[in-house]
């Protein structure tokens, strides 16, 4: 990492470069566990995409939470501000029938191909470690029109050569990492963003699977003052940095 | 008709072996306290069905009631995995049948609609498909291959309403999660209700009686029933007490059920 | 955003050729209005999905809209048949595709859940799996076979609803019938509203809002939309303008859709 | 017809022996156009049924009408009363796995082993008369535990030795008639009931099938005059003859 100590966290740089993702009038999904997401959307809302669907596992159709919940993304301060409820099997229907524009998801392993393990470590009937489980993404991921992943952690035991166990596998469109993004094109990771206090050698290092670059690489935008404010504004108490 | 019963006599309904689905998400609204419950009566070969678990499943799999769990996730989400699902998952004595959260609707829808089986999109190119009991279908109008879940029929659905009649209507206030089609997939329905109160005030707002009481068999007064987690607007989640539950002993357990009641 | 039309430009949007699937069941809460002016535009080829309709179809179908009826039931109940539908189909310009009303549900719930089919329980010996696309599909886990319904899948649907706000949020008191599932089945969604109000007004009761606006294109503002028929409980049906609509000469439908707004 | 003219219309009669028929607790649906099994699922809880559960397609459960509506059994006065919302589809549902214990429907043609015809008179594709249509029968006629059919017209048209249509087929238990009941028995439909205005050689006569008798079979009991004061009470418009 540079030396020359940023303003900014690797949570906020990856809660803007997620933010920027997002489109006007898109329907984006995010399920449990997903801080970062949550705020992301909210900052998306705020800038260049005001008439974004929000849609949570609360039923929540552009929910306007007050403040945000720290421990769980499922809480019922996320339907503050909805006009209508739209439940999570809505949402995988949605999903289902090639609706759903942008659906968030994790993995706690995830390979070149961007296909991803929330399940075991391990064996899947003896597992060394059980996991979560996939929860939405063995569905969503192969119906939603893109999925964002998200991991706060990049090393080479998240970022793997093999899978212990395929989970899921779909429609990944970019992987956000607290040192850059991947883009998924031709059918494989390439790297597509590095951030501005990483490099390409140091997410190299870190990474399981072989580097390369996207034609369209770049080192990305730092979080600009307006989105920073935006971002403390909104998300006071810091809970997009709670994976961290 | 009145179907209240004690807590104790609502737990009593279920019998060891049975299949359990539980209303709620992750740490809101689930049966957090009939789960206690059932720890304490030492249910056995428990089949749980949810679609996001933590606290219940985590207690329930700690107190040795659990055989497996159908469900899409189980953990604590930014609190960190559920440690008690984990070592009786890893250590073989309950089995982890893992879903995506929409096979699990799926599987209700089927038993709901008494068919038996659904066909369901997406999923193709998980490994799940190969590890579970998943199967391939050909559409007959287009010969399409898509992916068929079996009917998953609880033999109980447990739910934590805001208010229930003694007659077992049911009414939710906001997130309704996954919970009528719980109720309509199952043989039976338990309800526990932060409280009880007249018919008449479901006369009013009809359309927002999500469990209709001919559905149901039991219901249970138990306020404050879903806490450790939250019945949202009542009260939130107490994440100290999820917390030092976490981070208790296995060997505390016997002594955690006698306190938290 | 805004998605107010008049009238004529959200009848507009509806295409030759289309499949429309209409709300409301029979004289009740049905897009009666909206009816009257796909007739006056001779919108033509229209394939109607309903579940049980009566003035409606029948009127589309005088007017020579209607190539096809997907729907389980079309008459005026203790009225009697529905004469110009009847004439429709005897003279073959309709074609009456015939179902259970469940399986126009199981159709819709197919489009609405992206597969291309559902299973459905019942309707075996039935002369209507022969005569009507219905088919046959093997469980892939008891090898029990099945009937399966086709996905159906309407381009619109257009649904009269009590209150509906700009962007396309609906509420709908007391009978919901199968309107949401056809919105959710729908390509595109038009909503005629009684009233036209605030979205505050249903940010107090989000659960009472079937409709989301974000899966509506249009919404018209239609005091009397549903109009011989029913919008209860704001008004009953005209029973005297139904009976005088049933007993009209084929030619005074234009002066008809002149005279009735 | 007896001479004697009775206290009682036959509408009357088929309201009652149809009400008689229902038990306490049972989940009970009528359809469209029924306006003799409205009022019977009243007069049946008004004696002894009163926990029957009444489903209609209004969504009501247990809807109590202030007044019947004569034209149409759809209306929203059935909601009346009503404490929860229970759809057409989720019926369906209900007796799709099992757990409708009574149904009400209809036949325009009926024949000897209960099946009906709502479909069409003449070629299915180029029919002489197209019928409304079978709405729920051929989905619910083999799901619900049982169905009681009736039709206010008893002649050789509607009891048909051979349909023009088999429309729906499945479990049937009684067809009410204004002259009897037929009640299916080793397959067949049996006459369990003449009414007492009526006789088994009139039946015989206006029946296209042949009449074989129930071992059960009986005459009706006619009304009773708690019977009829309830019904006076209950539908004083008297819209149970409607479709007579």
């Amino acid at each position: 990492m540079s030396e020359h100590k940023p303003n900014y966290t690797q949570a906020d740089m990856m809660t803007v470069v997620m933010a920027r993702l997002l489109r006007d009038r898109e329907r984006v999904f995010h399920g449990v566990a997903s801080p970062i997401p949550m705020v992301a959307v909210q900052l998306a809302k705020r800038r260049q995409a005001p008439n974004l669907v929000y849609l949570s596992i609360t039923g929540a159709v552009d929910g306007l939470p007050e403040a945000f919940p720290r421990e769980t993304t499922t809480d019922g301060r996320l339907l503050r501000n909805t006009a209508s409820l739209f439940s999570l099997t809505e949402i995988f229907d949605l999903s289902a029938r090639g609706q759903l524009d942008t659906a968030f998801l994790g993995g706690v392993q995830i390979d070149q191909y961007g296909n991803l393990n929330l399940s075991v470590i391990g064996d899947f009937h003896k597992p060394k470690v059980r996991l979560p489980g996939g929860a939405g993404s063995a569905a969503l991921l192969p119906t939603t029109k893109r999925a964002i992943l998200w991991r706060t952690k990049h090393d080479p035991k998240v970022f793997v050569e093999k899978l212990s166990f395929r989970t899921a596998v779909g429609n990944v469109d970019k992987v956000i990492t607290p040192l850059g993004i991947f883009s998924k094109e031709d059918g494989r990771l390439k790297l597509w963003r590095v951030f501005p206090y990483s490099s390409v050698e140091e997410i190299t290092s870190l990474t399981g699977f072989p580097i390369e670059k996207s034609p369209d690489f770049a080192v990305a935008k730092a979080p600009t003052p307006e989105e920073l404010a935006i971002l403390q504004e909104i998300d006071p108490n810091n809970v997009r940095a709670v994976e961290f | 008709m009145s179907k209240l019963l004690s807590l104790a006599a609502a737990v009593g309904l279920i019998k060891d072996g049975d299949t359990v689905a539980l209303g709620g998400n992750t740490i809101q609204r689930s049966p957090a306290a009939f789960a206690r419950e059932m720890a304490r009566r030492k249910k056995r070969n428990i089949e749980l069905v949810k679609t996001a678990g933590a606290y219940d499943v985590d207690l329930l799999a700690l107190a040795g009631c659990l055989s497996a769990v159908h469900a899409g996730y189980i953990g604590f989400e930014n609190m960190g995995l559920a440690p008690n699902y984990r070592k009786a998952v890893e250590g073989g004595q309950t089995q982890a049948k893992e879903h995506a959260c929409y096979t699990v609707i799926a599987g209700l829808r089927a038993a709901a609609y008494g068919i038996p089986f659904m066909p369901v999109a997406g999923f193709l190119g998980s490994e799940l498909l190969e590890v579970r009991d998943f199967k391939l279908v050909k559409d007959p109008f287009t010969g399409q291959e898509v992916v068929a879940v079996q009917k998953l029929q609880p033999d109980w659905a447990v739910i934590h309403v805001h208010e229930a009649d003694v007659e077992g209507n049911g009414r939710i206030l906001g997130s309704q999660f996954e919970d009528a089609l719980m109720t309509r997939a199952a043989k039976g329905v338990i309800l526990t209700a932060e409280r009880i109160v007249d018919k008449s005030q479901f006369q009013k707002h009809p359309e927002s009686v999500a469990i209709p009481g001919f559905l149901v068999n039991a219901v249970v007064e138990l306020p404050g029933g879903a806490a450790p987690g939250s019945c949202y607007p009542l009260y939130d989640a107490n994440i100290e007490a999820i917390r030092s539950y976490l981070a208790m002993a296995p060997e505390a357990l016997d002594d955690y059920l006698k306190e938290v009641r």
